[in-house]
């Protein structure tokens, strides 16, 4: 809606006592609580939360949604988050009555919709990825890793590798790739990219050893290059005695085209928040279902779901060198029912054709910046492509973060920026199959009309954004003296 | 084509820009035997309205059962307002909001979730949140491990039993040893907790109120037995409990986790859900995951921002405090509206209602012959019933047969329980419902 | 969403050649539609829709959304207009499938619990306003009074009354009131208010006479008064063999307190999308229930839902006297659907409740601006109350029309302004009972705020709006020279 | 209170500044003869969740059947994105534009309307939108008069009924004359529309292309004829039909109404619907309702405004061309959504999609041996059947005890052709669907 008033308060700034936007159904059973439990469990006073109207709370949250840029403002360029449309069927499938209102816990004979939904998820999942196995059990990507990696250490210790203990990861990773690794207990050893932006074959090798329990690999990396060197590098660490986990968050970029279990790889997470079009919540809830091959599918977390000979859907908890359960139930099955009607709605050929045109809107914008922006790796990408401002920009003292403030003036969100790491000063973009031709290049006049003022009037580049609801915040005193909670707000 | 803009002509147009000849060209970095040669074998694609009545169809071989189970995912009241809300795009297809600038809603939504979570704690800090109660208390119970530098949780086997697994699973891969504390009539053994704290090599102590049981736990005892020992301790808790139960704030709980899927969203079959991590002020620094912080912009306005990024693990990477990225924003935001709905009075009133139905069906239940109360202690909203005449199996089928889902068999988690049941009941039971069920329980006795 | 682009395209300039939003399950019977229709009856060449795909249809639906003020923005107080919250149970209930698919001419068999809801519906409709019998039929307002006036014609004319073909209507009316009486054939008279803004007894008395058809009340009228001579004006109208019309676009100010019924209304017409909570719709659907006595009740349109001996219910079309139909079916059902949960929500006290704070609402507005603007008729009013601009800031130049615009700059939108007519530069404020006093205080606070500016820097205000879409629009070209489709838009 | 934010204490606040003591004292002006001094006698309030149930309950009252009935409504395939984008709230909570500088979302999506509705029929201009078809035709009928200063108007007897009941609800108040045009085989009948033509007493002729028959009219002929008389050819149109039928501003019509539902509304039980009325340039000023223009704001910046408002009742009152004031702008607003997600190509696809599909099952069903059609014209999707074995009514109830709506009664409206029943398939019906159509009606006549 039109906002005309910038500011909004916070919930407990406009409570006033005495308010209420709920009212349940008058209480037709007898009694009094407090007759019912000791007195000590019982607390002391209310929590204190706001008293609100529904049309306070209605008008709250609707005016702090016109805040937000989301995917229905324009393109949402951030590189390596595949943030493409959301299309509406799949959210009314998932909120279907008798979706959404299903208990976990009801006999699977009640639940006979549901499973056929997660067993066939698994399935198809299993087709697009080439692996034999899924489990759908991990909330989010990085959740994937885990598991995974969890997966693959038992493998190991189940072979009585004891000291397969260190796990491989591209300097060009993203950071949930390490940080899953060491919360699986595992060492990370990091392997250097070379010239290329491609895993370093000398110093993968040089990496490789006994104690190596897997390599780690996004491919399409980080830079949207696909490591083509990928055969060479799945006999290596084979060889080694060492397992290939492929992040599928980049799955966008081959869909289709090569799968990671044709590659080699031997377990691989999805996004579904990414490539399989389910929203990302502002944060999540996302999905990331792991796939495995034959000799890691006894690993996988408890229940699987699986179908009896008798044609009944059911969970099957009788698994035991499972590495257990990685969380409660069966996964973010809310999510799940949406990408299961991605994949029915576009069939095989179109997921081969989203990831064409992902590539084909990727390499456009890469053709289109190429004379503006310097490109490390100067060539035809997969689903993103990674800029630098160029050093004219830089001796302007404009930067990557003053480019991707100033695109907001000219309406659009910033690529992600900073990532990957190999790279000083990344702006990394990935446009998706869902943008229009119009807005690709409305998006790109807009970055080539940003370096020209960096080179003419950089001090408007680097006091943008000008017409945001906010303005540049400060980091620095957020971090410094953190305020969490609206206690701690003192005259804020 | 479907969800793709782009027409042949324009890919024609770009092809041309970027001087190649055909989209496949794009792929010619891609090793010829590594390649797809046949389409995926997938099934064919569906229009729109094929896939909506598909799901449709789908979605009908469910059984619409009236819900007594609980066990960790409750069926609650939910205001029309909530999903109507959150069907804003605005909300739910926002990315991580990496641009506060532009990503305002979803940072001061997710900045009053955390003040919401401190007021109903009584805890002093809060994330944005977790994949949901179990990973919480797992994070829950490494955080102990690295703010105690010591390897051992203590557990108490009234946990529910998928949290114990998934603490399990995550203290596997970081060599800490999870050790169970037993039970006694329902409730954790505070007496065999205090002989596992001797030896003062504990980190954490997790007890969950009401428990997985429904039983109501000594939680300040058991807390205080936890500090004497040098140990931190977590309690895992229902949002909706706190209505009337004190908040771990109170009993000076040092981190409290718990799953938030009360708190406005559908039970949606087991996800997503929403885990809540909260502690004390100085463990903000262990915190795993992302939180929101309060600040001004350039022109003295206030604004919100993520920050202390460097626990993180796009900073610190494998030295960061965890692994979460993606978490469950959009639950949080969920849990954010009808906490704002519901207010002060309206909790109050959900876990007043909880506590009256849940009697009220206890008591209509334990009068039918032959039934009978597996624990003696004070409830919440859930009981552990048995009985001689119906194994929990025939139980669970038979009202499920009349159109109850209820009488969870509890003798997998609990052996030494064989033969119970448990029943929940919500705010959401009508006094009907619930005496249909007895009905029903009768039939199924006579 | 954060409106970062001020401009949207229109449909037609967004078209892409080849672009499809919708597909439609491939066709599942065999052969070719020309072959079945003859050549003379086929369009020569295909319709000239845009293309567009799903995520521009979307997105562009989107945008143009955020550049509307909606309830969820804010007071809407644009007197006469009741713009009051409207709950989403009501929208949930609606758009129940069962509802929503359920096509009219079922049998009515099939259609139990939508008859069910349109016969409650009509009882509840009939003891609110103290009528003997509802139709649903009309969809808006004016089509109630349309309907209402059709009525009283047919029953003139059967009692062979041919020459009561004169309608009065205060000048304080709202234009469809004559406008209404217009279509149905009747002859308009207009009566004087008098000094308190109420009709003027001795202008009604000679009004009257055996020419007269009726008169038209709005009951509190336009000005938010209550007509406190209304027994009296019945007995007149009724003596002079006249009957009572009652436009209920203003029930929100008596209900429950009063009833049209008591005060010697002989037909009554509500507006569901005013007093009964339905959106507004940017301009519509409505729903104009009809309401008559006993006397009236032969003159309904066909069908009247009624219910049978044996407990079912049905369409009656059995009613000679009936003045036939005033649109297809039944009414706008959807509507009703919303206007009946609403009723059930609240109960009895609930809407009575509503009118004593829609009154309270306006009274307390009246209250905080009358030292700073004029009010005509200064005392307490019901739902909604009249100001004027002091004669000092009409000495600045500063009119009705640059504070209403002014207000949209601090976030407010306008009252209704110029209406009614017999209150020169009128601002005609209706708060509704849904508004918070938080936001009350900041609309006042407005208004005082704007005064002052009115005072002191008038041009501020003479060139408001400063910070909308788009700024003041030029009317006069409009309609000069008018541009009705995008064909005609040349270079604008 | 529920909807009422205004706690007691604002209240007291709110009534001390206004000077009274207490809420009542506001209604001092209300003579105590006819205050109500009861409580009205509606049922007792309900909470959220119970008026939940509770309409849940009503809505299942009805039985689902599958659609093979038209006659002015039709079951169509909406895209998803239609009621998703209604829902947003600036879209349907906003009021009429009153002022245009936060309204401009509202005026231009009417205004693409406009646009649309001309692209359609091939007329030159539109209106914001009716109230349905119904009343749209009765407005032509009306602009008809006022622009001939005539009072009769020929409306063919193939026009749906309840059209010309309203047509000739509306007439009566305006001492108009209507005259029925006959029928010939389902057909306007042309000779005699010429004979009636004779007179050069005619403001306009209706008619219904397909007619309420499904049969498609000769009406390039017909306005030729009212032309030659003086009269306004008025064409009554089903939008849908426009993807292959051609359009009225192909065949000269003056003035083109249709019920819009079928652009993306649901059946909803009969309303709300949307009235089109479009018509030549040259009578833009006689036309009713509402119309958005384009004009610039002082910045030079394209917006959108009501115009010609002085054709309405806010200015004109008793002397505007008609007394309409809210409209069916969301239901305008539906079919902009429809038609941009449709386009070009959809539109006609799915007016193919209705050939192929009633002309499949017209094959099937008058395959059934007894079962006869009772025209022999062509026709766009509804066609009409006749049986010796079975009446209207049977056909119409056995087929709903076989889950089916369908073989409407014509008898009432057409007692001419007594034992004929209404059929409609439209691009919702799968062809397994008509298959098992064509065999309960089978069942029935075995
Ligand atoms: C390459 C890559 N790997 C892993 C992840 C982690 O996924 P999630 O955020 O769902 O945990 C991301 C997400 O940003 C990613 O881009
Ligand atoms: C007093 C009054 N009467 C009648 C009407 C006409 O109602 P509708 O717009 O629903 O036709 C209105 C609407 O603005 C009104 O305010």
């Amino acid at each position: 809606m039109i906002r005309l008033r910038d500011y909004e308060p916070l919930l407990n700034e406009l409570s006033v006592p005495g308010r209420r936007g709920y009212y349940l159904p008058e209480c037709d059973v007898p009694g009094k609580a407090e007759d019912y439990l000791p007195s000590e469990a019982l607390r002391k006073e209310d929590a204190p939360l706001p008293e609100l109207s529904e049309v306070d709370v209605v008008r709250h949250f609707s005016r702090l949604s016109d805040l937000n840029y989301c995917i229905e403002t324009g393109i949402y360029p951030l590189g390596s988050c595949t943030m493409k449309y959301n299309p509406k069927i799949n959210e009314y499938a998932a909120s279907l009555p008798e979706f959404a209102n299903l208990h976990p816990m009801v006999p699977v004979s009640a639940a006979q919709g549901a499973l056929e939904l997660m067993y066939k998820l698994q399935k198809y999942l299993a087709e697009i990825t080439g692996m034999d196995a899924v489990t759908l059990q991990p909330a989010a990507g990085a959740h994937g890793e885990y598991t995974g990696l969890a997966i693959i250490a038992a493998y190991h210790r189940s072979r009585g590798d004891h000291d397969r203990v260190e796990v491989l990861v591209p300097d060009s990773a993203h950071g949930t790739n390490p940080a899953s690794a060491a919360v699986a207990g595992l060492k990370v050893i990091e392997i250097p990219s070379d010239s290329r932006g491609l895993v370093d074959l000398e110093g993968l090798k040089a990496a490789l050893g006994p104690r190596t329990a897997a390599l780690m690999l996004t491919n399409p990396n980080t830079l949207g290059l696909f490591e083509s060197d990928i055969v060479e590098i799945a006999r290596l660490v084979h060889e080694a005695g060492g397992l290939l986990y492929y992040d599928g968050a980049n799955l966008n970029g081959t869909m289709g085209v090569c799968r990671p279990g044709d590659m080699g790889f031997d377990v691989v997470h999805l996004n579904l928040h990414k490539t399989f079009s389910t929203p990302h919540g502002g944060g999540g809830p996302g999905s990331g279902p792991v796939g495995v091959k034959k000799h890691l599918e006894p690993f996988l977390p408890v229940p699987v779901v699986a179908l009896s000979e008798s044609g009944e859907y059911y969970l099957d908890y009788d698994r035991p060198q499972s590495i257990g359960r990685v969380r409660t139930f069966y996964g973010n099955f809310g999510v799940c029912v949406k990408a299961y009607a991605y994949i029915r709605r576009l069939g095989p050929e179109g997921l081969k054709r989203v990831c064409e045109y992902a590539v084909l809107h990727a390499n456009y914008i890469w053709a289109r910046l190429r004379e503006h922006y310097r490109f490390r790796y100067d060539r035809i990408c997969k689903h993103e492509c990674v800029a630098m401002p160029t050093k004219e920009m830089m001796d302007n003292d404009v930067h990557t973060k003053d480019i991707a403030k100033r695109l907001m003036d000219y309406g659009y969100h910033a690529p992600t920026i900073y990532f990957p790491l190999i790279v000083p000063e990344a702006l990394m973009i990935e446009p998706t199959e869902t943008e229009t031709l119009q807005e690709l290049d409305g998006f790109c006049d807009a970055l080539i009309a940003i370096k020209k003022e960096a080179l003419e009037n950089p001090q408007v580049v680097k006091d943008a954004p000008h017409n945001t609801p906010v303005r540049r915040l400060d980091d620095v005193a957020a971090a410094k003296n953190p305020i969490l909670n609206w206690r701690k707000l003192g005259n804020l | 084509m479907p969800y793709i803009p782009t027409t042949p002509e324009e890919t024609r147009r770009m092809l041309s820009v970027i001087g190649v000849e055909k989209i496949e060209d794009l792929f010619a970095d891609i090793p010829e035997e590594i390649r797809l040669k046949r389409p995926m074998d997938l099934p064919k694609p569906m229009s729109e309205a094929e896939v909506k009545r598909h799901m449709e169809e789908l979605a009908n071989k469910n059984k619409v059962l009236i819900n007594f189970i609980g066990a960790g995912a409750y069926e609650r009241l939910i205001p029309t307002i909530v999903p109507y809300i959150l069907s804003r795009w605005e909300i739910y297809s926002a990315y991580t909001p990496y641009q506060p600038e532009v990503s305002q809603g979803t940072l001061q939504m997710i900045f009053e979730f955390q003040s919401l979570m401190c007021e109903l704690t009584g805890m002093e800090v809060a994330t944005a949140s977790h994949y949901d109660g179990a990973t919480a208390a797992a994070e829950a119970a490494l955080m102990s491990c690295a703010d105690t530098r010591k390897h051992k949780v203590l557990v108490s086997r009234a946990v529910h039993p998928q949290y114990r697994d998934v603490i399990r699973t995550y203290a596997t891969g970081q060599r800490i040893e999870i050790v169970e504390i037993p039970i006694k009539d329902g409730r954790t053994d505070l007496a065999e907790l205090e002989k596992l704290l001797a030896a003062k090599d504990v980190a954490g102590v997790i007890l969950q109120n009401p428990n997985f049981l429904g039983q109501i736990e000594s939680m300040a005892e058991a807390v205080q037995l936890a500090h004497k020992a040098g140990a931190l301790g977590i309690a895992v808790f229902d949002p909706i409990s706190l209505g009337v139960l004190a908040p771990p704030g109170e009993y000076d709980a040092d981190i409290a986790v718990g799953e938030g899927q009360s708190l406005g969203l559908p039970l949606s079959y087991g996800g997503p859900y929403l885990g809540i991590v909260t502690s004390k002020e100085r463990l903000v620094r262990r915190l795993p995951g992302r939180l929101i912080g309060a600040t001004r912009d350039v022109d003295g306005k206030r604004g919100f921002v993520m920050t202390l990024a460097t626990r993180e693990q796009h900073i610190r990477r494998e030295k960061a405090t965890s692994n979460i990225c993606t978490n469950e924003a959009l639950c949080a935001t969920a849990a954010t509206i009808y906490l704002a709905a519901l207010g002060k009075e309206g909790l109050k009133e959900v876990a007043r209602q909880c506590v009256l139905k849940s009697h009220y069906a206890y008591e209509k239940l334990t009068s039918i012959p032959g039934v009978t109360p597996v624990f003696t202690g004070p409830f919440f909203c859930e009981f552990a019933l048995k009985t001689d005449k119906l194994t929990p199996k025939e139980g669970y089928k038979g009202l499920a047969d009349k159109g109850f889902a209820a009488a969870l068999d509890l003798t997998p988690y609990y052996p030494e329980y064989e033969g119970a049941m448990l029943f929940a009941v919500t705010e959401a039971r009508t006094k009907a419902e619930i005496d249909a069920l007895a009905a029903a329980m009768g039939g199924l006795l006579a």
